[in-house]
């Protein structure tokens, strides 16, 4: 049972005509984020981390770097991997086990934007190429699932790779007492879009996301491209619509990563 | 690697161009409702079941048929061997092709049921996401599953520089990114949708609509595909 | 639950008295089996491979080869592995999940026979004697299950090893450009009956196996030698009907072996 | 390595010469019914709980019990430590295992209900699954769920070119071919049955009757065993 | 290594002296319960959910709502890196809390039902399971289930020879021994109780008074937090 | 559905008004152990092996010896992982599957009295420093299931240590023919007690577990130093109980260690 069955038809047609009326249960405009709150570097045993609160949406990443092999086909590349708990901790319909098809939508959905920004300089990352790469988990731990996890699981992993200092190698792969820096060369930012009716709004809340119709997630990186986009949802969207969220994402997105870069002193003056 | 010169592709193709799909309803036996798609190199069956009563209990909607997709490469569709069982991957793609499916499945006529949707890849080259809807779809309507529409599915992406249609796999490695979009022929909506790689508004507007017209072409080769089944039955 | 438990008693008395007359639903003899096509190499991702049709029955074998070490208790012999599907799509009553106890089954009859005939000379595949050998995977993809897996994938799978090319080695254990075949020294066949009442049937179709009170798979070689048995159901046999079914397997098994022989071009003129 | 000569074999017995046996009945005290096998190296327990209500309902047979059969060895049972849980093989021979015994169990008597039977292997040197049959039907027995029969099982093969009985260790891995039965001794039927290795049909032929030579010896042990519980009850 | 030298510890504590601790309640909005800890470098968070109907039917009890206590390590937790998904160390952990928590649970209040308790650490270093005792008495006290007292847990052991209170890192990897206990502060009665490394009888019991005397510390902070999300509450 | 819920409120009180009187429902005093048998060596596949009766509890523990890498933390110590294997042949509440909670706490606790105490001397075991180690595998196969796994388990586990041989490696690590026994410098016994109303009996019954309110089981190694401890149980214990428990353990530890090494050959005379 997901959390979409639940809401009674009352409520549904109560955001349903608000949306209608051009308005939100939680009195946002259509375009307007929750509240954004980033905690860098809480997380002292981990590389780098930032825990994210999206209203209330809650999300913690952590980064571990480790050493290992390059994958055959890319042997000049750094491996990355993202993974997503959502723990039972975070919601009453998040049960224990193993990655059900949500949190590998979303660690997959967020993996997809942070690989093909690119956000991380991979060949940099190469001790012997073909041999000895960095390797880089990022992991998701959501503690409160209150919709939209999609935006603060990407906002937090982006900002966790920031802050992220790895020990510089000497020849032989051996880490030194020299800390440097990821090197992040981009910052992606995911705007995800709720369908509610004919209308569309930004940052779904728990409730929106019970009674959406279709979901939209687009992700740009710093030149305006759009580096990944991932649809959900039962219903479907026309072209129009689809470049409405670009070009929202696209403008939404340079507030965010103004707010990721100034938090983690990456922004340029 | 050039993969685009003079407007002709690293394959032959122009950039509009479909690779050769062949599309046949009515495969196999045991399937209430089946399908087989050749696109390319890729090799796809679809099977339907049911509708059928759904267990356990707790997972029955009143309201509506569950859809249940699965998405499944045999270990020998990919040049190194696959382990058998679902990955990340198959998982992702079994979600949103079942995201695709559900709008233009008139689930409500079934409430308290579920269809199952089995796909499998037995070759595997570049787009077989697409494929595997576009199978499913004419397997469902085989199955006499009542839908609003067929769903054409069909990627666009950017290669060299260009917005090209259908890529194939050296496309796919290593062009600048893909579209992969399924299309509600009736309304021209999108039911499908994913990105990865760079792609300015402009292009994806561009892709979008270049991946549209592909759908189109398919949505015929699906109902061309019913119908010499419906044929091939009365000639039976 | 299994496909067994849903025959009606009605079915299960026609068929029942149908043998009794010496007659099959299917209007086949006992001793016939279902019309058989090969398709040997329609996988060209696969270094062999074969669909085979018996009846209605369909089942995919793909032959994928590749290079790993030895079993510490075999160093001077290849490694091979086979694995069977039953993919949902196959039949109503198939699950997905890890393999059950009918796929396993399956696949370790399957195995038996090719591995005590030999059908492969596994010695001549080996790079580095206790270092580095073939490995040669066995991938039986059930497409559409109507009665008698087991003939159907025994089938597949030596016709796919027959039509098996892998690229010559260098002596660092690099593929070269050319291409040998794999040498295949037998073309083991099983042969399938079902015990219904008294009667015995060869290759029994879908509502045969539903009913049958015993089965029992009998592979046999070239030269006529026995190399693999499997008893199942939930009756008995006695030694004159397993005698008589071993009779038959090596007949039938010769028919069979001519048509992979001829489908695969190895047939000697 | 020469494994027969002049009739004798390598651990010394003749051609139609089985591995000291033991059986004892009643050995456990939570099942409902037990029993341990001792068979040249081998050590074998059997346990049988039911019949009880099967859980979950959807799983009942309205006419029958359900009996389930679980082979499993011990990590310590053999040279290699095996990883503790189900492997392939012993997923096999449970399935076979279950084969053989249902045509001697009443399942009948039992609608609705579920049989246990539980084979441990604490120490295996070949013929573990000939073994453990032998053991589970006497556990049976001794359950008191009734039976149409106990059930012997025993295998013959053949060894440097001679048919013999119950292959030892270097006999299994070094010799031509093995094949275990199971034998209703009422009737004579077989009831487990596999092979592997090379043999002709009289070769075969030969064996099968070997084998049943082999099962009727391991029948009046299984009686005695029985025998013996029964007497050790009463003196208690 | 020195751990203790003129009664101060590698860390610069006192023998009977805790490292800093916060507490939390109330800090997450979907649980019914929750509260965060810190404890030194440890960072755990607790959410509890119910009661409410326990589902599948046949574990339900009639006589008690049935504790449900889940102890989780975030990946990025530890130093080297962990796996996710419970290990064998964290489901003896949560067995043992939930062991520690049931006495002081008015589980009997809630026949048919569960009780979930959430335990993640997010940051871990010496004492996690203490830590996650903690927070969960105080997630539950948030939740509104009725309970007999409150739970705090502590640990004390032996380092260098000498008796201390909450070891840290160091004296957890290097010293003698660590004895973590839960205390109902009522009635002083322990419901957390393991223990590892070398101590005799004499040993064991100052540990137990000195564990006792952190209890009560912890007790009191726990208290503390409930009633600053009281007044918190009010003051919204 | 654990074994616990299904005794009957009329036992329930029978076994607890028994207490109150000082009484035990199989006669025995507060402090007295079921009989105690020792079968060791059973076993001729494993290195060391021990079938262990307590009562009609029967757990057999096999000892295998391999060799491996250490851990990294450890680069000087052996290693040893203690497993535990509740079969359903055991009991009627025992499935098969993973190890639940209860195998993986009995595993741990009698994993931690070996490790403790130690029992092995873990440093003597290292055949060349952070490269290769012996690696201890302790197997328990709980064959009946009728009381006071702890015990039992712990009791079969250091007596099959005590047995064991392993063959003497030559400097590349590979055996030689010459056999020696593990380094066994200690020997942990546990003890474990039931808490039922207010009394304390030890070595509980099924019975006696099914109805207990708390469970602690304190291992005690040869110079009367406990070396873990283990609560369980829904209710709690006071200081004094505790201590009261130890004491016991101590002294019954001491005769069970008595008929341990008598067993094995090893009491000093």
């Amino acid at each position: 049972m997901t959390e979409i069955d639940l809401i009674s038809n009352i409520e549904k047609d109560y955001i349903l005509n608000l949306a209608k009326k051009g308005e939100r249960e939680d009195g946002r405009d259509f375009d307007e984020h929750r509240k954004l709150i980033l905690e860098p570097d809480l997380i002292k045993k981990a590389e780098g981390s930032c825990l994210v609160s999206l209203g209330e949406t809650k999300v913690l990443a952590g980064i571990k770097v480790d050493k290992g092999e390059p994958y055959p086909d890319t042997p000049d590349q750094a491996v990355m991997t993202t993974n997503a708990e959502l723990v039972p901790l975070a919601s009453p319909f998040f049960e224990s086990g193993p990655p059900d098809e949500d949190s590998i939508e979303l660690a997959r959905v967020v993996d997809r934007g942070i690989r093909e920004a690119p956000a991380l300089d991979m060949s940099s990352l190469v001790v012997r190429e073909g041999e000895l790469v960095r390797v880089i988990f990022i992991d998701l731990h959501i503690l409160d699932s209150d919709g939209n996890l999609f935006d603060a699981s990407n906002i937090a992993a982006v900002t966790a790779l920031h802050t992220t200092k790895i020990p510089v190698l000497d020849d032989e792969g051996n880490p030194t007492e020299d800390m440097i820096p990821l090197p992040v060369i981009k910052t992606p930012v995911s705007c995800t879009f709720a369908k509610i009716g004919d209308n569309i709004v930004v940052d779904p809340s728990l409730n929106e996301e019970r009674v959406l119709d279709a979901r939209l997630t687009v992700t740009t990186e710093d030149n305006g491209y759009v580096c990944a986009m991932q649809k959900g949802g039962n219903s479907e969207f026309t072209v129009d619509e689809i470049m409405d969220c670009i070009k929202k994402s696209i403008k939404i997105g340079k507030e965010i990563r103004k707010t990721i870069l100034k938090t983690t002193g990456k922004q340029k003056v | 690697m050039e993969l685009i010169k003079d407007g002709i592709r690293i394959d032959g193709r122009k950039k509009d161009e479909l690779r050769e799909i062949k599309i046949k309803a009515g495969v196999l036996k045991r399937a209430d409702g089946s399908a087989y798609v050749e696109w390319g190199m890729n090799k796809v069956y679809a099977a339907v079941y049911g509708p059928r009563e759904l267990y356990p209990r707790f997972l029955r909607r009143y309201d509506k048929a569950i859809l249940q997709c699965r998405y499944n490469m045999a270990s020998f569709s990919v040049e190194e061997r696959k382990r058998p069982g679902p990955d990340r991957r198959s998982v992702e793609i079994s979600k949103v092709t079942r995201s695709a499916l559900e709008p233009v499945v008139l689930t409500e006529n079934f409430p308290e049921s579920v269809i199952n949707v089995n796909i499998e890849i037995v070759q595997a080259e570049a787009g077989t996401r697409c494929a595997g809807i576009t199978a499913a779809s004419v397997a469902l309507a085989d199955a006499g599953i009542p839908m609003r529409d067929l769903l054409p599915a069909c990627a666009a992406g950017k290669v060299g520089g260009e917005i090209v249609l259908d890529l194939c796999k050296e496309e796919d490695n290593f062009g600048e990114s893909d579209l992969p979009i399924a299309m509600v022929p009736r309304t021209g909506g999108i039911t499908l949708l994913q990105m990865d790689g760079l792609m300015t508004e402009e292009e994806i507007e561009e892709a979008l609509n270049l991946a549209k017209k592909g759908c189109k072409i398919i949505y015929e080769k699906q109902k061309e595909a019913l119908k010499q089944k419906y044929r091939g039955n009365n000639n039976d």
